[in-house]
This record gives C-alpha cells, structure tokens and sequence, in this order.
C-alpha cells in the first residue's frame, strides 16, 4: 500500500512536469505533500515510530497547506498566472522524467541486503526508488522551467523526495533534525519568496533567464 | 741569461725582415705586373723618413690615439717572441702559445680600431667598422685550423707544435694539414690586408680598410703603426711556414744551427711571398660583402682537417 | 558552558543591533561581541588542546580539535571583518550608495540589516563547527545560506538580486544533495546502530563503527555529500555561484563568504570524508577528490587569466585555492591532512586581507572593472595598493608568505602518493594562476600618477589592513607553537587517527 | 676556523637585515635611508667577504641550522667551497656596489621612495645569501623566491613608464615558471632520497637514473636556465636589466643571473649523479647557441644597457660551455679534464661578474651624466668624464677576454679544455670540442666589435648631443666603485696563478682531484693547461713584457724622434674642413656590415622616406629607420601567449550567466556518479 501511494506521488510528480498552469502546479504540489504525509503516517502505524506521526502532521502542515497557500498569495501577488514556456518542451521533459526515473530504480536497485526480507529494506528499495526519482526530476524541473517561482515549487518538489527517502528508509531521521529540517524548509521558502517578489519588481518578469548580467 | 740572447737576436731579426718582405712582396707584384716598381728597401726608407718627421694630432682625438701606435707596435713585437723562427723553441714560448699570439694581435686590433674612431672622421669610423668585422669573421677559421694542428702536436704551445713538426718530417702531406694549411693561408691573407681582401696600395675611399683607420696618422706614430704591421704580417708568415714546414730549424740556439734555420727561414718566407704575390695579381679586389664567403671557405676548410682527423 | 557562551554571543548581538537604533550603537555592538567571541574562541582553542575535545548537552555539542579550529578561525575573520566593516559603510554611507540603490530605503535600516543579519550568519557557521550531529550540522550550514542571502543582495541591484537568487537556488539544491547524503549515511549506519534516537547521527558515535557501514550506501552518501558540501564550498562544477555572490556582496560579507562559509563546508566534507574513509578505504574517497580538486584549480585558470573585475578575481582565487584543499585532502596521508589544515588556516588569514584591499580599491574607483582603472594607485593610496600587491602575491603562495609552506607541504604529500601527475598539473596550474593575478594587480597598482584624489584617509579601512597585513607578514616567519599544535592535532582528527 | 667564518657570515646576514629595516623606517628622510641602507650592505658585505673566504680554505664545511619558527622550515646554511665561492663573488661586487650606490642615489633624495630601493636592495643581499649558502631544499625554494620577489620590485622601481612594469612583469612570470620546474625537481629528488636536506640528495644520487635522471637533469636545466638567461629562456633579460637602476642591474648581471649558475653547478655536478652524455652535450650546445646569439643581438643595440644585458646572456653561455664540457669529461671518466674545465665556467663566473658590474655601473655613470642611455646621442664623454671612461674601457678589454686582463684567463682554460676534450674519446662527437672551440673564438671576436662600438661611440670623438656636451663627472663614491672593480679585474688578470687555489676545495668536493699545483708552473708566473708541454700562459709576463719592450720605441726615440715635435691641429679629415658630430660614424653604421654578413639571422627591415622638392636627388628630409626580427619574441612566445589567451577567452563561456546552465552542469554530474556510485 505504500508502495502504491509512493507510486501516485511518482505519477503527481510527472504531473507537474507536464503541468504548464502555475497555479495547478501549485495545487499539485500540494496533493504530492497530501500523500507524503499519509505515507508517513502509516508508515509510523505499522511500524511504531510515533516520532514520524510529528514529521506527518508538519508534512501535512506546512507544505500541504501554507505553503501552498503562501506560493499561491505570492502568485496573485504579482498576477501571473499566464502560461510559462518551459525550457524544454512539455513531451521531450516527459521522456527526460522517464528516463530518470529509471536512473532511480537503477540507484535503488543497489540496495541489497543481507535482510531482503525485513521491512525497512524491502518497502525501502521500492519506495527508495521513487524518492530518487523525485528528487532528480524535481531538479530536472528547476533546469527546464523558466519562471522564479516554479523553480521554487520545484526545490520544494525535491525536498518531498527526500522526505519520502528518509521515512521510507529509516522512518525519518532523529526528530530534532526532523524540526530543524522544517525550520529550515519554511524559512527557505519566506526567504526565496521574497527574492521572487524583488525579482519581479526589479525585473518586471518572473523570467529567471533575463537574470544573466553577471558573466566571466 | 740563456733566454735574453735568444730574445734579443730573435725580436732584431723580426725586426729587420719585416719591412725587407714587405719591400719584396711589393717588388715582385710589380714585376709580376710588368712594371719595375721600388726597390725592395723602400719600407725601410719610409720608415726613416716618418720617424724624422714632426707629426700632427687631430683637435678631435684623445689620449686613445696617442697610445694605440706603442700598443699595436708592442703586441706585434712580443708575438714576435711567442713564435719559433730559426730555432724550435721560441724565447718566450713559455709566455703564451698560439692563444696569446691570436689574442695580443686581437688587443693590437682593438686599439687601432678605437683609434679610428677616436678622430671622429667617418673614414676612421668606416675604417675600424670594416676592420673588426673581417677580423671577427676570420677568427673561427683560424682557430679551427690552428686548433688542428695545437690536436696533433696536442699542445698550443708553439715551441711543442714545432718540436713534434719536426720529429716527423713529411706530416705536412697529411690531408689534415694541407686542409688546415689552406685555412690558414687564406686567414693570413685576410690577416694582413691583402687583395683580394683589402688593397694595401690603395687609398681608394669605398675599398679601404686598414689604411682607413690610420688615415689620421702621421710622422713616427705612423711609422710605428707601419712596421707594426709589416711584424704581424711577418708573424703570421712564420706561424705558417714554421709550424707545417718546419724544415731547417735548429733544435737549439747555436750558431751554425741559427745560419743554417736562417737560410732555411728565408726560404720559405719568399715561396709563401711569391704565393701571396700570385693571389694577389691573379685576383681583383671583393666586394666586402663577398669576403665572408671566402672565409666561409676557409672555416670549411679547417672544419673538415679536423674531421680527417678523425677519418685517418 | 563555553560552548553555549560561543553560540549565544552572536545571536545576543543579532538581536541587539536588531534593536538598536542608531549606526554607533550596531557598531559598537558587533565589534564588542566579536572581540567577546574570539577571546572565547581561544579560550576554547586552548581548552580543547588542554583536554582533547570538549562537549555539552551529552554530546549534542562537541568541540574536537578540528572543530576548535574551525571555530577560531571563523571568530578571527569575523572579527576582522567587524572592524573593517566600520570604516567601509561609513564610506558607503558618504557616497550616499543605500539612497541610490534601495528606493527609499534610508541608510539605517541596511545598516541594520546588516549588522543583525551578520551575527545570525556567523552563529550558523559556529553552530556547524561545533555540532556534533550531522543532521544538525546540516540545518547549521542550510541556516549560513538563508542568513546570507539577504547579504549578498544587500545593496538591491539587479545585479545583486541575481547574485543572490543564484545562489539561493544553487545553494539550495546542493544543499538538498547533502541532506539526501546524510540520510543515506544514517541509514547506512542504522543497521549497525538500531538506534532511533539523536546519537545515531552523532559523529562521534558514527566515526567509532564506521568500518561496518553498509558499503554500497556510504559510496552513494559520499557523493552526494561531495556534491552537495561541494556546492556550498564552490568546487567546480558547482562553483558558478561564487563569483556573482563575491562581486555583488558588500566586501566584509564576501569575505566571510570566502574566508570562513568555505572553511565550514570543507569541515562538513571532512567529517563525511573521515567516515567514508574508514568504511570504504581512502581509494574511492580520493580518486573522486582528485578530479574535483583538479577541476576547480583548472576551472579558476581562464578566469583568471582574462578578467575583467577584480572582486571577480578574488572569487576565483577562492576556488582555486577550494581546489588546493580538496586536493590535499585526496592526497591524503598524515601531511595531506596536516598540508590541507594549514592551507585552510592561512588562507582564512590572507584572503580577507585581499578583499578589504579590492573593497578600498573598489570604493576609492568606484568600480570594480579593470578598464575603468587608470592604474598608478600606488600614488593615490599609498598604504591600500602596496598591501593589495603585497596580499596578492602571498595568495598566489610566493614566499615568504605562509601559503607557500602549506602549499609546499601538500605537494610533497602528492609526490609521496602513488600517482605523480596530479600534483605535477597542480604545479603547472598555481604558476599559470600567479601569472594571471600579478598581469592584473601590478597593472592596477603600479604606473604614472592619473591624479586621483588621495584616499586611505579612514583610519578604521587602513588600521584593519594594516593590522592583517602584519598578522600576514608575522604568519611567514612564525606560526605560533600553540596554534600548529592545534592543527597538528586537527589534522589526526582528517587522518582518522583521534 | 668555522667559527670565525660563522660569527663574520651572521654579522653580515645581520646587517643586511638591519639596512633593510632601517632604510624602510629612516624612508621619510631620504637622505638617512640613503646612507643607511647602503652603508649597512657596505658593513654586510665586508663581512661576507672575509667569512666566506675564510671558508674557502677551511679544512671543513661550516654547517648551521636554526629552527625556524615555521613548520618543516630549518635554517639550514652549509658554506661549503661552492657556496663559499658564489658568495665571495657575491659580496665582493655588494661591497663595490653599495660604495657606488652612496652617489648614484643622491638624486632621490628629495623622493621618499629611496627608502624602499635600500629596503629591497639589502632584502635582495640577504637572500642571495640565503640562496648560495642554503643546504635545505624548502629553506632554498623560500630564499630563490623572496630573491625573485626583491628583483621585481627593484626592477619595476621606476614603474611610471609602461616598459618598465611590463619588464619586472615579464621578469617576475619568467622566473617563477623556472620556479614551478625547480619545484618539481626538487620534489622529485625529495622522493628519491627521502628528505629535503641537500646532503641527501648528494648522497642519493647514485640512485638517479633513467628517466627519472633525464627528467631532473631537464627539469633543473629549464628551471636554473630562465635565472641564468640561457637562450632560448632569456627574453626577459633584456627587458628586465636595463629596467632597473643601473647600480641594480649590476647587480642583477653581476650575480642575480649567477644564481641560476650556482644551481646548474650545485646540482649537475652534485646530485645528479653521473650524467648521461647527452645531458653535457646539450648543456654544451646551449652554452654554445647563447654565447653566440647573445653577442650577435648585442652588436645590434644601440641603447648602452641593453648591449650590455646582451653580453650577459653570451657570458652565461661561455660560463656553460665549461659546464657542458665538464660534464661530459665525468661521463667519459676523466676528472681531471673534467676539474679543468668546471674551474675555467666558474672562474668566467667571476670574471663576468666583476667586469660586467663594472661596466653598468660605468653606463649608470654615463646615465648619471647625460641622462640618455642611447649612444646614438653619445660621445666625447672621454674628455668630460675620463676616470669613468678609463673605467669603462678597462671593463671593455677584460670583457672582449683581451690579454693580460681576466677575461682572457678564464676563455684561455675553457680553450684548452675543450682542445684536451678531443682526446677523450674515440667517437665523432670529439669533433665537438674543437668546433665549439672556434664558435668560442668567433664569440670573443665579436665580443671585441661590439666593445669598439660601445666604448667608441659612447666615449669618443665628438658628443652627439648636448646632453653629453655638457656631461659632467660623477662623483667620489661612483668612481671608487668602478675604480675598485676596475682593479679586481686587473689583479684577476695578472693574479690568476695565485687565485687558482681558490678552486681546490671545489674540485676535490665534486671530482675529488686538487688542480691548483698542475695548473701553474714556472714558480706561479705561468698557467699550464694541467701540463707544462700541453699549452702555456703568463699574464703577468705578458704585462711585464710590455713594460721591458716599451724600451724599444724610446730608443726609437732617441735615435730618430727628437727634432720631430707634435702640433695638435684640426683634424685632417682627408682635407675636409669643419668636422662636425654629423660626419661621425653612428653605431648602427658602425654594426652594418654584421647585419648585411648575419642578414639570414636578423632579417632586417629598414624603410626610407624621402621628401624632395625638385627631385629625388635634392631631397630635403628623409626619414630612414630599420629594425631587426627578434625571433624567439615574434616566432615562439607571442604566439604562444597568443594561443593560450584565446583559448581562455573561449572557455569563459562556461560562466555565461544562465542558471538552468549552472543547474545543468550540477545535475549532469550528479547523474554521472550517482550510476559511478553505483555500478557493481
């Protein structure tokens, strides 16, 4: 069953290569971080990491609900809504994606053990497999997409993947790191909203290719 | 004291014979040229007349000009004493071998050459400019032929290359040293401002070399100048005839050994005269520019001496 | 205590300047608290030599010696930096640069953001060199990128929004490699350990069973870390950020920047490194580090040798010399590590020297390009541009300046390895580098007099360069006992060997 | 006895240090500086002189070595014969150097700047010290660079004019790639024998062979070659040493090249083991090449300074033509000839230091008076300036190697070294010797035109220029120090049978054999070639000659010269009157010939423009200038700075400002070892 879950943060995650609409983009995202918390969740069910019930509910908290509410506001903010022209065009990024993914079954196929059969390696491989994935196409995502705040969207995309490595493999990591990591991720996403708002004052566009002044 | 005689009567006959081969070479190019020409004891009133006379220094020039006549004069001198001439060991051999004799004659240069352009006349200047670079060309053809025979003698001292000359008689035959001999030959030309190098007759601007330098000279510096030449000139001959051919020379400074190496000496100075005298009316004048090509020749020359060395 | 006295001395000071509200007061603030924090620094330095490592909160912090090290040298940049950082915005405050650049803004509140913002900054790097854990290690080096953003933007040109979006977005994402890297590193070590609990990322309990590590695990961990401490330390080919932060920040946050964020990425390296070691050997580990450290000094020589800004310069001067100490680590060995320690302590003493040089310069031209300079400032400013050539040449590591012993050291240590090439290309590397930095400054130093108005007036721009300088000069001559022991034994620590 | 040496080494190492400083702190009152800074070196340099000739004779090395307060950096100095040798001549050209320096800095005095010159002028003794006395490998990198680094900002001291900075700048890029070479040298022997101690490296060097020898030899010969100037390394020379002021670049000719001779002798013949043959032939042909190109770019100079950093670069290559040699005796197995020939390279070593600081200081004299080093502007300044045209001229026949001066001496040992050098051996390569021989001849004679040009252009006749119409001459101090140098060279020249021993402890440290008893004869009058019968020479009775034989034109004299007396009248000029400067031969007419003769080489370029009125043959201006091709700059170097510049500016196109750029290289990487991590 996580397994399956993991499957369809996979599937939103390509989603949103294919997705051109900022705003669902948004909503996607959301979605993805929805599940991510669900897996965590019965991750800590079935295997008594009650810590992992805190990382859920921040999860949930933070990148299903504010942030996307925050990314959203920021949106209306400097109202554009408007179709964004990826670097790589929307079919090419799709076989790019497949592609990668298969780069991250083979990265988790690596994963053998002595004990196959013990929970954490065996719904590990699999899972492990879609964290990776996430990851390399959620920076594939901050290569080809032109706007500030997709490439925003997109780190945070990656950071779901590694959320999903560090339960799937270890049901998190020690919750202090847990917070940390949190803290951190919210800051990030304050700090670098209000770069994409300067961005686009100073720029009047949220397009990141017309930041390339500084050369040699 | 068995070193002063030698000296003393060695440094006088020098003396006396340069002007003498000068005179002879000049004689003989006349007859050769069908004309009579001057007696052969001209040079040696020349030099009476300018040491007689008063003689006048250029405003322009400095203590340098003063000084180069006695420098050219003694260094010709004192090589005179460095080189075998009737007797295998020369006085001062132990002095400086060939080297010293090559360098003191370069220092006489060096002088005589600033001299010219001490005056400030572009003739002195044109004059010294020729000058050093024929000498300066001439340079590495000599050494390579001297150095062939300072290897087979395996000394550069010139008493030593005599003394091993005359253990074997017929080595002059030897391909090496007609090479090296034909090498040196054509220095010696060179050497002593001879056509078709330099034309010692001539004052003739656009071909002068030595006489260019020495234009501003007059009365005793000059005759100074003069004979100083005619000893260098007289060296080189004796380094040449001596040092391939060294038939007749005494092995000691006895008398009847001196007369005999004497009558010998002799000898040979009028063949290589006669040679020279050859060169000289069968040759025109070079173009400077041509002259290097000649001492191209004569480094070529000694070059392959040295490599027949190696082959026989 | 110490330690707790170390980390709160900075955030006190933040939130102070925070408060305050007027430019004497930030000034004074900082500078008292970074004079506070370095005496502490060596109280802690001379602690740790006394008893081997120090640790509170049962090992939530620790402080080895290798960590003792780091602390010192990121408090002596901040403090040179503090006081530098007088003089240079009050410059800036006199050529009215904030009026011009942030609308409206006035000059205090960019002052404010950056005396409060600084101390966050270094408290971040403290927090990296002394926690033990690696987890929060790594929250502690996310925190330095997040506390400088708003830094390297501080004058708000488009250039300087660039700068900073760059490296907020490469630094992010670098950062998130490092974060994956350490997850792989706990889940390798959770098999050894079971342990849900703190310790299980705690360095000091990893480095003792290490060698059972899951191998495969630890290989992908370490590259990972590579890469992401790698960004943060801008080794080729994640440098690209290092050269628009270090030309758009304002100079005493590039200097940080180079002087000490480098120092504290390298430590996280090293940490990843002592375990990657002892899982796998030093051969996997080395032969990775190898390529990278030759990338980055080959990667810094074309810019070098045509450039057209001096802060640029220096930028990749510190990937160059990023370069060096990666490359020291690889050769490994006991002078390896002892080379690569010294580099990294001379070079946080010499590299400041050279911004605060280029920042005179730089606001002395008001420019940073080498075709508006005329040249010939050697008679305009006659203390800033001899040392500026002065700091320049013990950067390029000519003797007598300490860079070249440490640089000297590292080679031996490459030429006692088995592979002769890598120190040998090194070697052709640094001189073609020499030859690009001295082209460039001696052409900007020396020359006629272009009749510039004489600088060099501010007493607090001049004594801080004055003062470093000397430290520089002294630093060639003699390295003081109780400080090369301090690395010696830091550098047991990179050895694997404490 | 080391002892003594040691108090008297560190005493001038001491005061050294002390003028340094104190010029810096004294720099604001440029007077105080002044006579500091050089009095300090003065004191320094004295008492180098007599440690290290006291060392010359010790019966053992003196050996020191002082922790330094800097990790694996000791102190360590060693004066052994060699280093004894290269810092006698080191400070014996300090001493002459800093008396001349007294006057030659005076102008500066209104400048504060004098101050820095003193403070780098004592920096750079103290690590030429450093450099002839280091026995430690990192301790002898460290003092080579800080001696680099002192040259360049003594070099570049007048860096108002462009040519000056782009000449240190060259300088400074030239000597440190030399550097990055020894460097590798170094390390390379470092980890043959296992430390850095250059006892070590000696003791080792049995193991050093092969590649691993071959490798060293190059590397060593690249790195100490760009210090000495051989070609083709030497273009920064000419640029570098008229640069400076003209007492530093005495020094520089005088010694800072020497260093490069120093390393090649310290290592050739010490750690190297027993060469390959090759390895002394091609140090041979490079002694050759530059002994012979060096002279011919001389002849075509007409800027005083420059001629003379020319001849530099031709004394370094006789200097190595005895190396070459010697090597190759070693590899043939005959010390003997092998000794021979290494003292006739370090006897030239001294010889060229000496008369070569002697003539820049004299051309600093010249500058000092006339305030133009171009000759063309020259002349006359025999009459207003005549101690320091003395000077010059003396200088002038030691180095066209004239007899009886030193010059001579040291040419005459490297000729009977290479004429012995043709029985060593059966193979062809003997035809070597004798033909490197006559290319020496060639050399000197050259040597000896391009001296009549400098010294007759620059001295004699007429002034060309007001400047040196109203040169004036200098003063007491300059004139000791040329006269001091001046004196050496003689006493070198007549001396050089009673300097010989000097060589001994050197010989018998690296060819284990003792010369001095073979090399003279005749109770210390002559000089042997090893034997009495191989070839001998007396300066000394060459000069005593001269003196008796002077006898002869004052009998002349008697006999006829009395009624004859001498009017100084106006010059006859082949009946011209009114000789003026414009009819005196210039020295670019005076080196013609050479360049029509040597055409193939200097391919001229010579273009003239005549402005005419009525017609071509009544021009009223022409406009004439010609230059000659400097290949190793225009054929090698541009080039190659050329290629490399434009590569760079090619590949700054990685950092082109697009961020999915920056992203895209991280991602690729990650990819690449992530599958690398990974494979099985």
């Amino acid at each position: 069953m996580i397994t399956l879950m993991a499957a369809f943060v996979l599937v939103l995650q390509i989603a949103m290569v294919g997705q051109r609409w900022l705003v669902t983009n948004i909503r996607v995202f959301a979605a993805q971080s929805f599940l991510l918390a669900g897996i965590a969740n019965t991750i800590a069910y079935f295997n008594h990491a009650p810590h992992l019930y805190i990382a859920a509910f921040l999860t949930f908290a933070l990148k299903a609900v504010v942030l996307p509410i925050v990314l959203e506001r920021l949106v209306k903010r400097v109202d554009i809504g408007q179709e964004i022209a990826p670097i790589v065009n929307v079919p090419l990024s799709l076989l790019i994606s497949g592609g990668l993914t298969t780069v991250g079954y083979i990265v988790a196929a690596s994963f053998h053990h002595p004990e196959e059969s013990a929970s954490p390696a065996s719904l590990g491989r699999n899972t492990l497999a879609v964290a990776v994935s996430l990851f390399l196409i959620g920076f594939f995502m901050m290569i080809s997409r032109r706007k500030a705040i997709m490439q925003v969207l997109a780190l945070l995309s990656l950071e779901n993947g590694l959320f999903l490595a560090a339960i799937s493999l270890t049901y998190g990591m020690p919750l202090i790191v847990e917070l940390g990591i949190f803290f951190d991720l919210l800051v990030a996403v304050m700090v670098l909203g209000i770069l994409v708002y300067r961005i686009q004052e100073t720029f009047d566009s949220m397009d990141v290719t017309k930041l390339s002044r500084l050369r040699g | 004291m068995n070193v002063i005689l030698p000296a003393l009567a060695q440094l006088s006959l020098f003396l006396i014979i340069s002007p003498l081969v000068t005179g002879v070479i000049r004689t003989m190019k006349a007859r050769f040229q069908t004309r009579r020409g001057p007696s052969i004891w001209q040079p040696y009133l020349d030099l009476h007349k300018l040491l007689r006379k008063g003689m006048i220094i250029p405003d322009t020039a400095s203590w340098l000009f003063s000084a180069t006549p006695y420098v050219v004069f003694l260094t010709a001198a004192m090589v005179s004493l460095m080189i075998p001439m009737v007797a295998t060991d020369a006085p001062l051999s132990l002095f400086g071998g060939v080297l010293a004799v090559v360098y003191l004659l370069a220092l006489g240069r060096f002088f005589l050459a600033l001299a010219g352009l001490d005056t400030g006349t572009s003739f002195g200047g044109l004059g010294s400019s020729r000058e050093m670079t024929i000498s300066a060309i001439a340079e590495p053809a000599m050494m390579v032929a001297i150095f062939t025979v300072a290897i087979a003698a395996n000394s550069t001292n010139l008493s030593e290359v005599a003394k091993s000359a005359v253990g074997q008689s017929w080595r002059f035959l030897a391909p090496s040293q007609m090479l090296a001999f034909g090498a040196l030959f054509i220095v010696l030309i060179a050497e002593t401002g001879r056509i078709p190098v330099d034309n010692p007759a001539t004052h003739l601007e656009l071909t002068m070399i030595h006489e260019a330098m020495i234009l501003e000279y007059s009365g005793p510096y000059l005759a100074l100048i003069e004979w100083g030449a005619s000893l260098k000139q007289l060296v080189l001959m004796t380094l040449l005839v001596n040092t391939f051919v060294p038939f007749g020379l005494s092995p000691g400074w006895n008398v009847s050994g001196i007369a005999t190496g004497l009558g010998f000496y002799l000898l040979k100075l009028l063949i290589i005269c006669c040679l020279i005298v050859l060169v000289e009316t069968t040759n025109a004048k070079m173009r400077l520019f041509r002259v290097p090509e000649l001492l191209a020749v004569a480094f070529i020359l000694g070059a392959l001496a040295l490599i027949s060395t190696f082959l026989f | 205590m110490l330690l707790f006295a170390i980390l709160a001395i900075p955030l006190a000071a933040g939130a102070m300047s925070f408060a305050a509200r007027n430019r004497r007061v930030m000034e004074a603030i900082n500078l008292a608290g970074f004079t506070a924090l370095f005496l502490l620094a060596a109280a802690l330095a001379a602690q740790v030599l006394r008893a081997g490592s120090v640790s509170m909160w049962n090992g939530f912090l620790a402080a080895d010696s290798l960590s003792a090290l780091v602390v010192l040298l990121t408090a002596f940049v901040a403090l040179a930096c503090s006081v530098y950082a007088v003089g240079y915005f009050r410059e800036d405050e006199r050529n009215h640069v904030f009026e011009a650049n942030v609308r409206g803004a006035a000059a205090i509140s960019s002052l404010r953001k950056y005396y409060s913002l600084t101390p966050l900054f270094v408290f971040a790097m403290l927090l990296v060199a002394l926690a033990n854990n690696l987890g929060v290690m790594w929250v502690a080096i996310e925190a330095t990128t997040l506390a400088s953003v708003f830094l390297i933007s501080f004058y708000g040109r488009a250039t300087s929004i660039e700068a900073a979006w760059k490296y907020a977005m490469i630094g992010g994402v670098g950062l998130s490699m490092a974060l994956f890297g350490t997850i792989l590193t706990y889940y390798s070590a959770h098999h050894v350990l079971e342990t849900e609990t703190l310790a299980g990322l705690n360095w000091s309990v990893l480095v003792l069973n290490a060698a059972q590590f899951d191998k495969t695990t630890m290989k992908l961990a370490f590259i990972l870390i590579l890469l992401g401490y790698g960004t943060k330390a801008g080794i080729a080919p994640m440098h690209t950020w290092k050269p628009d932060a270090y030309s758009e920040a304002p100079v005493p946050v590039a200097a940080m920047l180079a002087a000490a964020v480098l120092n504290c990425a390298l430590y996280g390296l090293i940490r990843f490194y002592v375990l990657t070691t002892r899982c796998l050997g030093p051969q996997f580990a080395s032969q990775l580090l190898i390529i990278f450290g030759l990338l980055s000094v080959g990667v810094a020589v074309p810019f070098v040798l045509v450039q057209k800004s001096f802060r640029r310069l220096l930028a990749y001067s510190s990937i160059d010399h990023g370069g060096i100490m990666i490359l020291a680590l690889a050769f490994g060995g006991a002078l390896g590590a002892l080379g690569m320690l010294l580099h990294l302590t001379f070079h946080s003493i010499t590299k400041p020297l050279l911004f605060f040089c280029a920042g005179n310069v730089e606001q002395h031209l008001k420019t940073d390009l080498f075709r508006r300079a005329k040249g010939g400032l050697i008679h305009s400013m006659p203390v800033s541009a001899p040392i500026f050539l002065m700091a320049t040449l013990a950067v390029t590591g000519i003797p007598p300046f300490s860079l070249f012993q440490s640089e000297f050291t590292i080679l031996r240590a490459g030429f006692g390895g088995t592979l002769l090439w890598p120190p040998i290309l090194l070697i052709i590397l640094l001189v073609v580098i020499f030859i690009g930095f001295l082209v460039h400054i001696a052409k900007l130093v020396l020359g006629a007099d272009p009749g510039l108005p004489p600088a060099d007036s501010c007493p607090w721009k001049k004594y801080s360069l004055i003062g470093l300088a000397s430290v520089v000069v002294i630093l060639g001559f003699w390295l003081p006992g109780p400080l090369f022991e301090l690395i010696r034994n830091a550098a047991q620590v990179v050895g694997g060997e404490r | 006895m080391n002892a003594l040496a040691g108090y008297f080494f560190f005493g001038g190492l001491l005061s050294y240090a002390m003028g340094a400083i104190a010029s810096l702190i004294t720099g604001r009152s440029g007077r105080l500086a002044r006579v500091l800074g050089c009095g300090f070196a003065l004191a320094g340099a004295l008492l180098e002189t007599v440690s290290s000739w006291v060392a010359l004779f010790a019966a053992s090395d003196a050996h020191w070595e002082i922790p330094a307060g800097v990790p694996f950096l000791i102190y360590s100095f060693r004066l052994d014969a060699l280093s004894a040798y290269f810092n006698l001549i080191l400070s014996l050209l300090a001493v002459a150097i800093s008396i001349y320096s007294f006057g030659y800095l005076r102008p500066l005095d209104e400048k504060r700047t004098v101050g820095v010159l003193g403070f780098f002028y004592n920096l750079s003794l103290l690590s030429l010290t450093a450099v002839f006395t280091a026995s430690n490998a990192f301790f002898f990198l460290i003092a080579w660079e800080v001696m680099a680094l002192a040259a360049y900002c003594l070099i570049t001291f007048e860096h108002r004019q462009e040519t000056t900075r782009q000449a240190g700048v060259l300088f400074f890029v030239m000597s440190h790639a030399g550097t990055g070479c020894l460097l590798i040298g170094f390390l390379l022997l470092n980890s043959l024998s296992g430390s850095l101690d250059f006892s070590s490296f000696a003791a080792t060097s049995s193991k050093l062979t092969g590649a691993w020898q071959a490798a060293v030899f190059l590397l060593f010969l690249a790195g100490f070659g760009v210090k000495a100037g051989v070609i083709p390394l030497h273009i920064w020379l000419p640029e570098a040493h008229p640069a400076a002021p003209s007492n530093i670049s005495a020094l520089m000719s005088g010694i800072v090249i020497k260093t490069g001779i120093y390393g090649l002798a310290r290592v050739l013949f010490e750690f190297l083991g027993v060469p390959p043959l090759w390895a002394g032939t091609i140090v041979l042909a490079v002694g050759v090449v530059s002994a012979l190109l060096g002279v011919l770019y001389a002849l075509m100079e007409h800027d005083l300074k420059r001629l003379l950093a020319y001849h530099s670069i031709e004394n370094i290559g006789i200097i190595l033509i005895g190396f070459g040699a010697s090597l190759m005796f070693i590899t043939l197995g005959h010390p003997r000839l092998a000794a021979i020939a290494l003292i006739a390279g370090l006897f030239h070593t001294l010889n060229h230091a000496v008369f070569k600081c002697l003539l820049f200081l004299g051309a600093g004299s010249v500058l000092h008076g006339t305030h133009t080093r171009n000759m063309e502007k020259l002349g006359g300044l025999i009459r207003r300036m005549p101690q320091t045209a003395f000077f010059f001229l003396v200088g002038a026949i030691a180095i066209s190697g004239l007899p009886p001066l030193n010059g001579f001496v040291s040419e005459w040992l490297t000729y009977q070294a290479l004429l012995a050098g043709f029985g060593t051996t059966e193979k062809l390569t003997r035809v070597l010797f004798p033909v490197a021989g006559s290319l020496l001849a060639l050399t000197a004679a050259l040597a000896a035109t391009c001296f009549v040009k400098a010294f007759g252009i620059t001295f004699l006749a007429l002034p060309r220029s007001k400047e040196a119409d109203d040169a004036q001459e200098c003063g007491f101090s300059m004139l000791t120090g040329m006269g001091l140098l001046a004196a050496v060279c003689v006493a070198l020249g007549l001396g050089a049978t009673s300097f010989l021993p000097v060589f001994d402890g050197i010989t018998e440290h690296l060819m284990g054999v003792r010369m001095s008893g073979e090399l003279v004869a005749a109770g210390g009058w002559v000089l042997t070639s090893g034997s009495a019968r191989g070839g001998t020479v007396s300066t000394a009775g060459i000069a005593a000659m001269f003196v008796i034989l002077s006898a002869l034109p004052a009998l002349l004299w008697l006999l006829w010269g009395r009624k004859g007396h001498r009017h100084i009248e106006p010059t006859w000029d082949c009946g011209l009157p009114g000789l003026t400067a414009e009819n005196e031969y210039t020295a670019f007419a005076f080196s013609k010939p050479l360049r029509m003769i040597f055409a193939a080489l200097y391919q001229p370029r010579r273009e003239i423009q005549a402005e005419y009125e009525v017609s071509p043959y009544y021009p009223t201006a022409i406009r004439f200038d010609s230059e000659i091709e400097s290949p190793f700059e225009e054929r090698l170097y541009g080039p190659l700075q050329k290629k490399i510049l434009a590569i760079a500016t090619r590949m700054r196109g990685i950092q082109a400002g697009s961020i999915h750029a920056y992203l895209a290289y991280i991602f690729v990487t990650l990819i690449v070892l992530l599958l690398f991590g990974v494979r099985p």
